[in-house]
């Protein structure tokens, strides 16, 4: 069995789908393939923003994303994991991340891409800034964020809402 | 001992990184964040609300307890919003 | 606020990622795109197999997706959901089933693309039939899939490990 | 009454449907079934386990306890295994 495993970080845009094709070509042994897009919005908080920016701390976000997809291959029989993560500025309706996960069976690959996605929310080294009228703000970090990624600690996993 | 900064601590310090002394006294990375709030307006403002700052170790994620001995690098940054 | 809906049956392929599309493009308050896509597996119970064929209750299937598909919306804040389920014959490695859901925030859906799987998986009007060895014989149904099913009803969502 | 089967009860019943005068007697879905398996070998052994066998009057899934009065079309199949 091999596991394909892929952490990128990058300015550039990435394909999606193209991605997720990587996970599946040439082999029969995958059932379930989920791919999670997450995309820039043009509102925040209820405001219109202009553009997003992404700070990260090079070096850490990527050894600590690894770490978390081996997490995620340890919890759940998968047969492939990709992560990429951009970094820089993005005008909404640009992808900022993808997580895909590809399984013999659909509740492993749902499992694992929700976990790394609660985990790029709330631990990995990342710092958002908007534009909204011109101005620059940092976003907050959301509680309902921190309480989606508690729900894969001890043991088993929690009910979510 | 090289320092980082990340988001708006960076902005509020001014600087995204730089190289300290830390007198012997200070131990523990909540020492650090203390000691360093005393350094000027800069810092005060940074580090104004130590209990919201996140503080990693040679790139791991620490607590404000964890000590700071024989560290290479210390960042100090805001809750993250990544994803 | 446009919600997009589509419910599909078809013996031809689909094109997942193109389905995937329709709901983000030219709009910028989607922020989750979950696209969950179902492969023909060359193994069934352990054994290998030469083909799957999709039997279904035409008529009844589609009526009851629908259902299932507004469900959904109810439960969740969703801006877009697509289901395109096939029928008939299909070799290990075809794309069987994809269920693409948008939202502004993950967790409406990543939980509404679960919720609809589970759905399709157990109480769809769909039969499946693999040939393995030359012979052909019918999947029996799953108490694992009739068990994540079930963490939908009662109101809120359930741990399902 | 319009009767459709699937599956396996399609393939032991020997034909995807047929339509049927119900005696009076048999008033819901369970004592449909019974009826049924009476009818012949071939019916006898697709209805053998009624309770693994699940129903839909008019497109709408069933229980066994379920009245067929004013059914247009009743469906027997194997449990669902879609997606």
């Amino acid at each position: 069995m091999t596991v394909l495993s892929t952490v990128r970080l990058q300015r550039e845009p990435f394909d999606a789908a193209a991605e997720a094709a990587k996970l599946t070509r040439g082999r029969s042994d995958v059932g379930a393939l989920v791919t999670f897009t997450g995309i820039c919005r043009g509102d925040e908080a209820g405001e219109p923003i202009a553009a997003l920016t992404l700070e990260h701390y090079p070096g850490m976000v990527e050894a600590e994303i690894e770490r978390h997809v081996q997490e995620a291959k340890e919890r759940w029989p998968l047969l492939g994991v990709t992560v990429i993560h951009r970094y820089g500025r993005m005008v909404p309706g640009e992808d900022i991340v993808v997580v895909v996960t590809t399984s013999s069976h659909r509740a492993a690959a749902f499992a694992a891409a929700e976990f790394l996605m609660d985990y790029l929310k709330t631990r990995a080294p990342f710092w958002k800034q908007v534009e909204k009228a011109g101005e620059k703000t940092w976003v907050e970090a959301k509680a309902t964020d921190d309480a989606a990624a508690g729900r894969w600690n001890a043991g088993g996993r929690q009910a979510a809402e | 001992m090289k320092l980082r900064y990340f988001a708006w601590v960076r902005e509020r310090v001014g600087k995204p990184e730089e190289d300290i002394e830390v007198p012997p006294g200070v131990t523990t990375v909540g020492e650090l964040m203390a000691w360093l709030a005393a350094r000027g307006e800069e810092y005060a403002h940074a580090f104004a609300n130590p209990q919201v700052i996140r503080a990693a170790i040679d790139r791991t994620h620490v607590e404000p307890q964890t000590p700071i001995k024989g560290a290479g690098e210390i960042a100090f940054f805001p809750p993250m919003t990544g994803g």
